[in-house]
């Protein structure tokens, strides 16, 4: 078995790496890797619990969510957070947490493949 | 576990961020517990960074910190320059030209590849 | 054995490094799968983004594959990042 | 004031989400009090989306929608098809094949020109 | 005196169209023309008054703040703001409204010249 | 009369368009002050942008203006979206 880090650096919506990735990690777990995240950047944006898009059954977060829910790891930037205005993170999923650029190179030195994205 | 990583910069500086929050992230990278061994690569629109008039402000402070940290690269592709008819004495001193066939084997002996 | 995962806008960059590697597997991702990556080794696309753009006919010698089997070219190979 | 305005579709579908949002644009800009008037073109990496086989589910609805309000052309660049090797037998019906020198002159009659 | 519309559809930080925008609306107003901005998709992004980034002295969203205190119109995407799960704009500074794309289909029918960035 | 507002991504197309234009006016913007706007008409570039990336001898004879000027522009001339 492996262990899969992602880097992701864009947002929900506005580019599809929000859901390429979700969907690579997403079969990675079922196959029994690991899987962490980084949220760099835009990233960040992908682990609010708040998104309501009614065109949608499901928002790019509940796709996050349930990847925590099967065992993936998902640290957010907390300067990206913060700088973003989104509050320490206060409305991101349980589980998605804030941290900061070490935590990803403790992904990355425990990762056998980086995927960025 | 210590890794190898390289760093790819192929994006635009300064219409996106990446130019310099990829040096936020080279930092992360070498001063962590595993202090990873970086080499930076600037490629594709990316090498327009390695011009001596751009504005490093921003990213100056990164690399100074790299720079106290350990010696690293920052090598600018030379197939990238002369495609964009950048000639070498157009490049900042930090930069060191190399061919597309050094990066390949750059690419080949790191573990991991970012693009930036 | 390096995979470069490939998608539109830094495909010409990463098929020149893709072509410099003798065991190079390509994968075009998202919007990659627009691109003729004839040339550049051994070459895999991906099938959802096939089919979302309607390209089946286009991608040429591509080997279309699924999220699990391209999880299985992440494991097995370096992944060099190029999407 | 009503306007005339032409929507310059150049961003590939799907990789960002431009390709269906600018279409709700469209049936906004058409329905709002003002009616403008709208053409569509799509050209560059935009040029893609006249495949026939390309996913319309996402952007089905507001084709429809622009339907019921007006006729409005959905034109796809030549060039842009030729430097692809799209041929026309490719394309979906609703795509109108034109030159840019038609685009040119799309260009100076409309009032406002959008690029998504 | 000419009326102009900006349409911004990409947040702060990642690009450098927020800034650009700003810049050019800056301009327009003191000149004494008129302002009017649509936040749409990213867009809406930018005028959250929760933005914390100490390494600059001025974040994104203070440039947003300073343009509707210098008589910028701006409209914020409301379908976009609610996807993006900024729940109604509610941490937006003051004046920064949230509507939809028939205020800017209105702000299109007024303007003398749109922008697009 | 047109003003092209054109940054690096669309600018081919932006470009192509404005050589169909005799009376088109080029505002090079953000990373469009890097292409070669020769032969597109009247040619101007942001000076912000320009001296950011440090191209002001690359961009040849392209008037470098302020955001003062570039206002001008867009007041006195239809705006074509490239950017």
């Amino acid at each position: 078995m492996a262990n899969i880090n992602f880097l992701l650096t864009e947002g929900p919506f506005q580019t599809e790496k929000w859901a390429t990735a979700a969907k690579i990690a997403g079969a990675a777990l079922k196959k029994g890797h690991s899987v962490s995240f980084f949220c760099y950047l835009d990233g960040i944006y992908n682990g609010l619990s708040t998104q309501k898009f009614a065109d949608w059954e499901k928002v790019p977060g509940d796709y996050y969510k349930e990847l925590v829910e099967a065992g993936a790891k998902i640290v957010c930037c907390g300067i990206c957070v913060n700088a973003r205005g989104q509050q320490d993170g206060q409305f991101f999923y349980e589980g998605i947490k804030v941290g900061g650029i070490p935590d990803w190179a403790a992904f990355v030195g425990e990762a056998d493949r980086v995927v960025t994205l | 576990m210590e890794k190898k990583i390289l760093f790819l910069f192929i994006r635009a500086p300064f219409g996106s961020i990446q130019y310099t929050e990829g040096l936020r992230a080279v930092v992360g990278m070498m001063s962590g517990l595993d202090e990873h061994k970086v080499t930076c690569v600037y490629l594709g629109e990316g090498a327009y960074y390695a011009l001596k008039g751009s504005d490093k402000a921003e990213s100056a402070g990164y690399v100074k910190t790299i720079a106290d940290i350990s010696e690293t690269d920052y090598l600018v592709v030379k197939e990238s320059l002369d495609e964009r008819g950048i000639s070498e004495d157009e490049l900042d001193d930090m930069f060191k030209v190399v061919a597309r066939d050094e990066v390949a084997k750059l690419i080949a002996d790191n573990d991991i590849v970012f693009d930036f | 054995m390096a995979l470069y995962l490939i998608n539109l806008p830094f495909a010409k960059e990463g098929l020149e490094m893709a072509k410099r590697d003798s065991e190079a597997k390509v994968v075009l991702i998202e919007d990659g799968v627009y691109v003729d990556a004839s040339g550049a080794g051994e070459v895999y696309a991906v099938k959802e983004d096939v089919e979302k753009r309607g390209v089946g006919s286009r991608v040429g010698d591509a080997r279309i594959i699924d999220y699990d089997e391209l999880v299985d070219l992440i494991v097995d190979n370096k992944v060099v990042n190029f999407a």
